[in-house]
Parts: structure tokens; C-alpha cells; sequence
């Protein structure tokens, strides 16, 4: 963003400006994949049309919901721990915005450019288990509190196998930075041709599946979601919940999805970088300025495409016992992602 | 097709189902704007055609949920021949059917020997509030003309009368 | 996962609740047992079903269902009720397939009269218990993907059970509550048109019971959380009672429509008792599933060779049953649904018993949720396979 | 089918009279009474005291492993009638004879229970006199599990007490409930609440010719 704006900008403004950037980067991918995913594609998969009265086709839909659920009472049970009741979803809303400013949207459009920006990430990402812990804590409702312990249980073991499978990128990337993540899929080639670059789907394809599968975990979805079971916890840990607070736990579930649909395309599908050799770039400082504004763009599409994979596997299965989920973290990702970090390096140093 | 494992298959299934939904549309109707018709024996509400009725009581007392209130007096109408003793008449002075508590089961229109009672498929007549639900004569004479002719009956079925 | 191995895991899942139980709760670890009441308002109960559940940490110490919530004394209500009366009442037991409540109670009622439906409308009375059959069980088949947290299937299953209640409605009027049963025949014939649009339905429904296999049954997941699940061996369930696919599931080949002889028309139509020999969760869906393709069968081969005549036997209009006892049982789409119907001769039945499939079917729950898992709880609840009216009558 | 031939005519129905054969030996003068349909049913009425053996001779010995329903029958007609009678006129007498159904019985209430075979599919309709003063009957959980839920609806139904069952809770009912539904003495309130709208109030020809025109 800096060298964008010139240098008129005090750093106050431009601060503002990052803060504005990150809740659009936030909410935007949120909203869109909560209209077109949620709404529109489960309700085709199941032949009807959804929603279609609030605004054409139903696309007022989104803001329907919002403006409900904040007009209603926002209840706190009466023998819950109050202030940690309070403050449990804002702390999975803050997770998902901490993430979102690590991710590179372009040549010079980033909020920060840390060196060790996957390490940043993975530590933020588990944030969110905190906050859903202490709500199922603090709701003092059996359901709750069941819907709670499981949860910290299943994230933490699929935080396990995300690492393990970003450590093959890292090692393939040989940074942590993620623009350099980028760069590296967008310059490198494989095996000397480097007409499509080297994303990472292709050279690190069972890293890939392993993050998609600990992404569809983190999140809570589907296959993976025994903490908001329905058909046992009503709603797992938001089962107190109403009004804004729920709302704040709405946003958040889609804004992580959504967040974690970009860091998938920035680490594996090359981030906002189409492959280089096709424009002649060499390396990061000569690609053109009008890159800063078709990245982001690049940036939306392999995100709905990545999102559409978690909601369509979320629409069509059902969902793990807590022991099996367990035993399969266990059992079958963490191994298989430590024998993919083996055969990484062996090529690594072999090439 | 080889065997997919059966995770994959279930993909192929909600992906064709969307494939379906849309190019040839869904399977629900917008039902404020669209509207499905009921078949024609559906049984939305009873129609009363109140000349018939010689307020018999027949439907009334056999009707389970005692939802049916009859009353009635006699009355000297005209002799059909000129000249004949004047024939004694039940006028029907109430007839009402509260239909929070009708549970749709027919008996009264089949036991009626006048056919006097009918059914109709109309389904629109919810009230906010349920003392309306109590319809009485002339509005169940309203009804009397959305009740549809009987329907053919199919190949092999033997004609009788009955309604 | 295969079912050997959840079967070692079941016993020794069982140990544990034996001691779980025995030593009261485990003292070392302090931890204290919690109750949870699962319902009666709860998304896993196809109704008002309250489970009182003991558990320690997440497995079930001692389970026990409280059912009554939706107890409306029928069989008082029929002591004061004359026979078409009671059709219209009866229906509602089990709303799902609600023809297949009024059949064995009619049949009951001509029994005790020595009459029997013309040959026409004990064609007709089948096919249209078939069609009960086939709107009942296809909601299960969508229901249980919902138990296990699939939402698509129960999508699939309310769009194509629509085709089949048109069906319904169009020929007896009555979507859910058809009353189209009269003692000695039926009350109306079928409308023009109705074979042809049975069979197109029909194609519909096969092809719905391939797509729910494909995604529900073949899927790996579904197979872990139903196989080696919540297994009934064949003597206990006799021994309980538990009827139709419950039954079949665990090995006994016992079939009320093939196995006893009564005035209707599924001798005319050649079809399998499908049994599987398991008994856990898995085998109780999938010999529903195939139930449903065996109903579609047979009511393509009743719509060829449907007799013509008339569809009312000669009955007086007021109908005095003479004095006498009757027992009549059909295999109504939760299992064996029966009428005792005791008369003494007037308009109305003395005493009737009603004997309903889902009340033996439940009666099983607390012997077999010892030391189960939470979540299995509403898998074995959904393979059972009940409704609350059934249950509390 | 079911043809209600007179007995005598068709050769007995040998499957059913194998049955009630097979019963007298076991239970010798214990089984009191018996009727056989051909073709159709067969009722058995045994001794109070022999109704728990009776179970067990069926099961064990006699192969009817599939439990069907426990139950009960109140003979006494109801002292209510319909409730359809005209609260003006004075209520009409009824007979209160009690006439027991098939295979006889003396007392008031009486047991009704069912066993099939699941191989022979048969069935046997068992029933057992309930004494009036000590409404007591053994309980067949011992035999057939699954009849812990029936004797305890029998039991909240009618108020007969089973001995020897674990916990005899009320299944349906809500446990302070007093009285005993499908007694027929147990008015039904629904029909004493609301006048019954049969109730023919046509007013006479005005005028009071004398002809009592009060269509029935």
C-alpha cells in the first residue's frame, strides 16, 4: 500500500487505511461465500432455489439476516460466567482479522510483510480454539460445554497435520516470508519448464490435501463438525448464544473460512501471481503496477474456488464420531505429513 | 464407471443435483407469485348447498369431533300440487362448522342422505384469529362454487352413483 | 474401519460402562457423572421423545427413554367412537404411512363380520399400502442423513415423497390423513389417469433410492458410524418384540405380508424379504433401503393387473359388528402393526388394542445404549426407526 | 380364507389344536379354557397362578419366541354410555351384565397377551382372569424381556399389579395421576365437558298443533 499512495500520507492515515483494508479483506470474502455458497449452491445441490425474496434473487438475503440478528435480544444465560460469555466470540472474530494481515494481495498490496509471516499465521490460527472453549465453558449448558471440550480437542489435533503440511511448502519455497512464497511459485519451474511456474498443488500435492482436510477441521465443517452438531449439542457451543453475539459468531465462522481459502491459494495455488515467465518478469520489481490491482482480483477467484471445495464437501457428507476424527488426526494425517516433509527434502537437496 | 470410493461418488451425486437445479429449474414453486393446484378430490373445505338440507342432524351427530351445530325449525311451504295439504318443511335456521376443530375425515359429507354437503379443494381460508374459524351457512354456501365436478374414474371402475 | 475392528472396540466399550457403572464413577480421576436429558425437544427425536441419559464423559452409563408426551389414550377414545369414526381416528397413529393404519383394523372389523373386499379394492388397498409404505420410509432414508449430519439427503427425500402424496391425495383426497378405508371396500375409485402417473412416480423413487446410496450409503463415513453400531442379536429382538426391518436386520426371515394369508393382493405380485445377517445400525438402513425398491416393484406389477368390478361390497349403511373378537396384523412400514378389536355388537368397537410397531421397538433403547458414545445414541435412535405417535398411541 | 364355516364341517384347523394339545400337556387342568378358529386364531384362557408358567411352557417348549403385546380387557360396560345422551332426559338404563369374550372368564378385568412363532408364524392369544379384590398377576419379564414396557402401561391402565417387575413407573401418564383410564368406569371428560350438538332441538310446527313432529 505504501508506495501506491506516494508519501503525502501521514502514518496515521496510513494505518487507516491498512485497518479499513484488513475489515474489507475480512468481511468481503465472508459475505460473498456466505450469499453464494450457503444460500445459493446448498439450496440448488438440494433442487430448490433458496432464498429469493429479500432484493433480486435473493441477494439482499445476507443483509436480511444481519439486520434480524441484531435486532434481537441478546440474552446471557443467567448462571453463565458473564464477561467471559461476553467476550468468547470477539476473540474468534479477532483470530480471523489477525490472519488476514499477514496475506499478500499484490506486488506492493499487503498489510505487512513479516519474515516470518507462516509462522505468524500458524500461531494466530489458534487463537480461534481459545475463544470457542471458553464459550462452551462459560454458557453453563451441558450442550455447550460438551460442544466446547470437543472442540478443543479436534482443533488441536488438526493443528498438527496444517503445520506439518505448510513446512513441505516452506521447505520447496525456502522462505517463510509469504510474498516470497509467492514469488517462488511464480518464478520456479518444474523439472526446467516453466511455462505454468510450480504451484505447489502440483509438486506438493498430499501437502495440499492434508491442509485442505486440517482447514476443513479448523473450521468446523461437516465432516468435522461434532462440536456444532445439530442432531446431538443443538448447536455445540452457540447454543446460548443470540443476537450480536451470535452474529459476531457467524461472521466469524465464514470470515475463517474465507481467510483460509486465501492463505490455501496463497501457499499452494501462487498466491496473486500469475506465472511470470508469461509476462517476461524476472522478479518481484519489475512486474507492472496494474499487477496491485488484478491480484487481489486473482486472489478472490482461487478463493471461491477453494471455498467451493470446503462447501461442497461440507454439503455432502456426514459427520465423524469425535473418536474416529481423533484417531484419524493421529493415525493417518500426521504420519502421512511427515513422510511427505521427508520426500520434500530428499528432492530438495536433490535438485 | 470404475468404482469410486463411495466419498467421491457422493460428491458426483450433489454436483449433478446442482447441475440439474440449474438448467432445468427446481422442484419448489414460489408460492406466493405461483400457485399449485390441489387435485381435484383434495379436501380443503365442506360446501353446504343449503336447499337441500332438511336439517336431519345425520352429519351432526355422526361427526367425531362434535364440530357440526344444527338448528333448525318447521315451517308450512306450499303444497306441490295445487290444492294439497301444505307440506311440513324443516327450515334450516344455523348451520355451522367450526373448522378448528374439523379433522378432515368426510363422514359428514358421506353420511349426508341429501346431498347437501361437499367438498371443495380450496385451502385459503386461514384467519388470524380462530373464532373466525367458525364458518356459518351463507359462507359455507360460498364455497358451493369452487367444489369441482367428480372426476373420471379410472379404466375397469364400475359406475355408481355415489359422490 | 472395518467391523470386526468396531466390534472389539464395542465390547470394550462395554467393559468400560460395566465399570463405569460398578465402581459408581470413577473415583481416581474425580470424575463426576452428568446427567443429560436429551429432548423432548430435541432435534434427534422424531417428536416429543425425552432420553434420560447418565454419562461419564462422553459414553453412556445407563440410558432410559420417557415417552408420553404425545399420549392420546386412543384406546379409550375408540370405546365411544363408531367404526368409520375410529378409520379417521386411527390414521393418525403413525402419520408418516397413515393408510397402513386404517387396513388392519378395517380388515379386523370384516373379519368379525365374515365379509371380504371385492377383488378390486383389495388390489387397490395394496397398492395404495405400498404407496404408505414408500412416502414413510423414504422420509427415513433422508431423516437419517440428517441424524448424521449430512443436510442433502433429507432434501432429496421431502422432494421426491411429494410425488408419491399427490399421488395419495389425488385418489383419496387426504395427503397425510387419506380415510379412504370403509369396512367391506373403499369409498371412491381411483381418478382417470392414476396408473400411468403411479408408474412414472415410481421411476422417481428408484432413482432416488440409487442416488441415496450412492451418497449416503456407499460413503465411507456413513459406514464407519453405522456398522458394529448398536447390534441386536436375533433372540433378543424377538425376545423384545421388534418388528420389520428392525427384525430382518438381525437375521430373521419373517415377513407379515408373505407369511400369513390375508384378503389382500400381495400374493399377486412376486417379490424378496430382503434380511440382512448383522443387526447393527447399518444393516437396519440398508434393508430399509431395499424395502422401498421391493414396494416400487410391487406396486409396478399391481397397477398391470388391476381386476375391474365394483369397490364396495354389499354392507348396509348402518354397520352393527356382530359380537366376537378378532386379531389382525399387516407389516406397516415401522413393523407389525395389530388390532384386537373386541365387539359387542353395537355401532362402535368395545375394546380395541392396539398393538403398534415403534412401543416394542423402543422398549429395546435402554438395553442396548449401555456404554455408547453420545453421538451414537442418536445413530442407533435413527436406525431404529420410530414415531412418537406410534410410541405413545 | 376365514370362512365361518360351522366347525364341525372342515377338519379341524390341526395346527392351532396341536397348540392347545400341546398346552393341556404341559399345563394339565391349569389350562381352564380354549377356542379354536379354523384357520384363524386360537384363544387360551389358563389359571391365574399359572400365567408366568403358561409364558415360560410357550417359550421354551413350545418354540413361540416373538413376544407381541400384553394386555388387558375391562368387561364391565360403561355406566356412561357415549355421552350423547340429552342431559334433559333422564339417562336411559343400560345393561350392566358382564359377558367375557372368546375362552370364557368370571371376573371383571382379564389379562390379554399374544406370542407368535417366528418360524411356524402362528400365533397364540393367551388370557387369564384378574381377580377383583387383589388385582395382582405375575410378571413375564423373567420369560420375555420386552415386557417390561406393556405391564407397565397394563398397570397405569388398568391398575393391575405385577409381581416381581423391577420398577412398575408410570409409562404415559404423569406420576401423580390418580385412577385408571381404560377402566370403564373412568368417565371420559372430553365427551362430559360439551353438550353433544346430535342433540335434536328442531322446536315444533308453532301453532301447537298436537302431532309431535321431533324428526328422531
Amino acid at each position: 500500500m505504501t508506495a501506491l499512495l506516494a508519501s503525502d500520507l501521514p502514518y496515521w492515515a496510513q494505518s487507516l487505511l491498512r485497518v479499513l483494508g484488513g475489515v474489507v479483506a475480512v468481511l468481503l470474502p465472508a459475505g460473498t461465500i456466505v450469499y453464494v455458497f450457503l444460500f445459493k449452491m446448498m439450496s440448488f445441490m438440494q433442487s430448490r432455489l433458496g432464498p429469493m425474496e429479500a432484493g433480486p434473487y435473493g441477494s439482499m438475503q445476507l443483509f436480511a439476516e444481519v439486520g434480524k440478528w441484531l435486532q434481537k435480544e441478546d440474552i446471557t444465560p443467567e448462571r453463565a460466567d458473564r464477561f467471559i460469555f461476553r467476550i468468547a466470540p470477539l476473540v474468534v472474530l479477532t483470530s480471523t482479522f489477525l490472519l488476514v494481515a499477514v496475506v499478500p494481495f499484490g506486488p506492493d498490496a499487503w498489510f505487512t510483510n513479516f519474515e516470518a509471516g507462516v509462522f505468524y499465521m500458524l500461531a494466530v490460527s489458534s487463537v480461534s480454539v481459545l475463544g470457542i472453549l471458553i464459550a462452551g465453558w462459560a454458557s453453563a449448558n451441558k450442550y455447550s460445554l460438551l460442544g466446547g471440550l470437543r472442540a478443543a480437542g479436534q482443533l488441536i489435533a488438526y493443528e498438527l497435520p496444517m503445520v506439518l503440511a505448510v513446512v513441505g511448502v516452506i521447505i520447496q519455497a525456502g522462505t517463510m516470508n509469504l510474498q516470497g512464497i509467492v514469488l517462488a511459485q511464480n518464478t520456479g519451474e518444474i523439472f526446467g519448464w516453466n511455462g505454468l511456474g510450480n504451484p505447489y498443488v502440483l509438486t506438493q500435492f498430499v501437502g495440499f490435501v492434508i491442509f485442505m482436510i486440517a482447514v476443513q477441521a479448523e473450521l468446523t465443517q461437516t465432516p468435522f463438525d461434532m462440536p456444532i452438531a445439530e442432531s446431538e449439542l443443538v448447536s455445540g457451543y452457540m447454543t446460548e448464544y443470540s443476537g450480536f453475539r451470535f452474529l459476531t459468531f457467524f461472521i466469524a465462522e465464514f470470515a475463517t473460512a474465507g481467510v483460509f481459502a486465501l492463505i490455501a491459494s496463497v501457499l499452494f495455488l501462487g498466491g496473486w501471481g500469475i506465472p511470470f515467465a508469461w509476462f517476461g518478469w524476472e522478479g518481484l520489481d519489475d512486474v507492472d503496477n496494474w499487477m496491485n490491482v488484478v491480484g487481489p482480483l486473482i486472489m478472490v477467484t482461487k478463493m471461491m474456488l477453494l471455498s467451493f471445495i470446503i462447501m461442497w464437501v461440507r454439503f455432502s457428507y456426514p459427520r465423524f464420531r469425535e473418536d474416529q476424527l481423533q484417531r484419524f488426526a493421529w493415525k493417518v494425517l500426521v504420519p502421512v505429513s511427515l513422510v511427505n516433509i521427508m520426500f520434500t527434502a530428499i528432492l530438495k537437496v536433490a535438485f | 464407471m470404475p468404482k469410486l470410493p463411495g466419498l467421491i461418488k457422493g460428491l458426483g451425486v450433489t454436483l449433478n443435483t446442482l447441475a440439474r437445479t440449474t438448467t432445468q429449474g427446481s422442484n419448489t414453486v414460489q408460492y406466493p407469485r405461483e400457485k399449485e393446484a390441489p387435485p381435484v378430490r383434495a379436501r380443503g373445505v365442506i360446501a353446504l348447498r343449503e336447499d337441500n338440507c332438511t336439517s336431519c342432524m345425520l352429519c351432526a351427530r355422526s361427526c367425531p369431533d362434535w364440530c357440526i351445530y344444527i338448528e333448525g325449525h318447521k315451517e308450512l311451504a306450499p303444497p306441490r300440487r295445487a290444492g294439497g295439504k301444505p307440506r311440513q318443511v324443516n327450515k334450516l335456521d344455523r348451520f355451522d362448522i367450526d373448522y378448528a376443530l374439523c379433522m378432515y375425515c368426510g363422514i359428514c359429507v358421506e353420511v349426508c342422505p341429501f346431498d347437501a354437503l361437499f367438498w371443495s379443494p380450496e385451502y385459503e381460508y386461514s384467519e388470524p384469529r380462530i373464532a373466525d374459524l367458525l364458518h356459518d351457512k351463507d359462507k359455507l354456501g360460498e364455497w358451493m362454487e369452487t367444489v369441482p365436478e367428480a372426476p373420471a374414474l379410472e379404466v375397469g371402475a364400475e359406475k355408481k352413483g355415489k359422490k | 474401519m472395518t467391523s470386526t475392528e468396531s466390534l472389539i472396540d464395542r465390547r470394550q466399550m462395554a467393559y468400560i460402562a460395566a465399570q463405569a457403572s460398578d465402581a459408581r464413577l470413577n473415583v481416581e480421576l474425580e470424575t463426576e457423572g452428568m446427567t443429560l436429558n436429551i429432548g423432548p425437544q430435541h432435534p434427534a427425536t422424531h417428536g416429543t421423545l425425552r432420553i434420560i441419559a447418565r454419562l461419564d464423559g462422553e459414553q453412556v452409563v445407563w440410558a432410559e427413554p420417557s415417552c408420553g408426551y404425545m399420549h392420546r389414550g386412543y384406546e379409550k377414545l375408540t370405546e365411544v367412537r363408531t367404526y368409520p369414526q375410529v378409520t379417521a381416528l386411527v390414521n393418525r397413529i403413525d402419520w408418516l404411512g397413515s393408510f397402513a393404519n386404517e387396513v388392519p383394523f378395517i380388515l379386523a372389523a370384516e373379519k368379525l363380520m365374515g365379509i371380504e373386499a371385492p377383488p378390486r379394492a383389495q388390489h387397490i388397498r395394496t397398492i395404495l399400502f405400498e404407496l404408505s409404505r414408500i412416502a414413510n420410509v423414504s422420509l427415513f432414508l433422508g431423516d437419517l442423513g440428517v441424524q448424521l449430519g449430512a443436510i442433502t439427503p433429507v432434501f432429496m427425500a421431502f422432494r421426491d415423497r411429494e410425488y408419491v402424496l399427490n399421488l395419495i391425495e389425488g385418489a383419496t383426497g387426504g395427503r397425510f390423513h387419506p380415510n379412504f378405508d370403509r369396512i367391506g371396500g373403499l369409498k371412491d375409485d381411483l381418478p382417470a389417469g392414476f396408473v400411468d402417473e403411479t408408474r412414472a412416480v415410481m421411476k422417481k423413487l428408484r432413482n432416488f433410492c440409487d442416488e441415496i446410496e450412492n451418497l449416503l450409503f456407499g460413503n465411507e463415513i456413513f459406514q464407519s458410524r453405522t456398522r458394529g453400531i448398536g447390534v441386536i442379536p436375533k433372540d433378543v429382538a424377538l425376545q423384545y418384540g421388534l418388528s420389520g426391518a428392525n427384525l430382518r436386520a438381525s437375521g430373521v426371515d419373517w415377513d407379515l405380508r408373505r407369511d400369513q394369508s390375508l384378503p389382500m393382493a400381495w400374493n399377486k405380485a412376486d417379490w424378496k424379504v430382503w434380511t440382512h445377517p448383522d443387526g447393527d445400525s447399518f444393516a437396519r438402513c440398508w434393508v430399509r433401503l431395499q424395502e422401498v425398491r421391493e414396494s416400487t416393484r410391487i406396486v409396478d406389477q399391481l397397477l398391470e393387473s388391476i381386476p375391474s368390478g365394483p369397490i364396495m361390497a354389499k354392507v348396509p349403511r348402518i354397520i352393527k359388528v356382530p359380537e366376537g373378537e378378532a386379531w389382525v396384523s399387516t407389516e406397516n412400514p415401522l413393523g407389525e402393526m395389530g388390532y384386537y378389536v373386541v365387539s359387542k355388537g353395537d355401532l362402535g368397537p368395545f375394546r380395541t388394542k392396539i398393538r403398534s410397531a415403534s412401543f416394542n421397538n423402543i422398549s429395546i433403547v435402554p438395553w442396548l445404549l449401555k456404554g455408547v458414545y453420545v453421538p451414537d445414541i442418536v445413530t442407533i435412535l435413527a436406525s431404529l426407526y420410530f414415531i412418537l405417535g406410534d410410541i405413545d398411541r | 380364507m376365514s370362512s365361518d364355516a360351522p366347525v364341525a364341517e372342515i377338519p379341524g384347523d390341526l395346527l392351532r389344536e396341536g397348540i392347545v394339545d400341546g398346552l393341556r400337556a404341559h399345563l394339565g387342568e391349569a389350562l381352564l379354557d380354549s377356542l379354536v378358529k379354523p384357520g384363524d386364531d386360537v384363544w387360551v384362557r389358563v389359571r391365574t397362578d399359572a400365567w408366568r408358567e403358561a409364558a415360560r411352557v410357550l417359550r421354551h417348549e413350545m418354540g413361540f419366541d416373538y413376544f407381541c403385546f400384553v394386555s388387558a380387557v375391562d368387561w364391565m360396560p360403561s355406566p356412561y354410555g357415549k355421552g350423547e345422551d340429552d342431559p334433559t332426559e333422564p339417562t336411559p338404563e343400560r345393561d350392566d351384565t358382564i359377558r367375557q369374550g372368546y375362552a370364557g372368564g368370571e371376573t371383571r378385568l382379564q389379562m390379554l397377551a399374544r406370542v407368535t412363532s417366528s418360524t411356524r408364524h402362528v400365533g397364540v392369544n393367551v388370557k387369564c382372569d384378574v381377580s377383583d379384590e387383589t388385582p395382582v398377576v405375575e410378571s413375564w419379564i423373567p420369560v420375555y424381556a420386552g415386557a417390561n414396557w406393556h405391564e407397565r402401561e397394563t398397570h397405569e391402565m388398568f391398575g393391575i399389579g405385577f409381581a416381581g417387575h423391577p420398577d412398575l413407573r408410570n409409562i404415559y401418564l404423569p406420576t401423580e395421576f390418580e385412577g385408571h383410564p381404560l377402566r370403564k368406569d373412568y368417565p371420559l371428560l372430553a365427551r362430559m365437558v360439551k353438550p353433544w350438538p346430535g342433540i335434536v332441538d328442531v322446536e315444533p310446527l308453532p301453532g301447537g298443533d298436537d302431532e309431535e313432529g321431533d324428526a328422531e
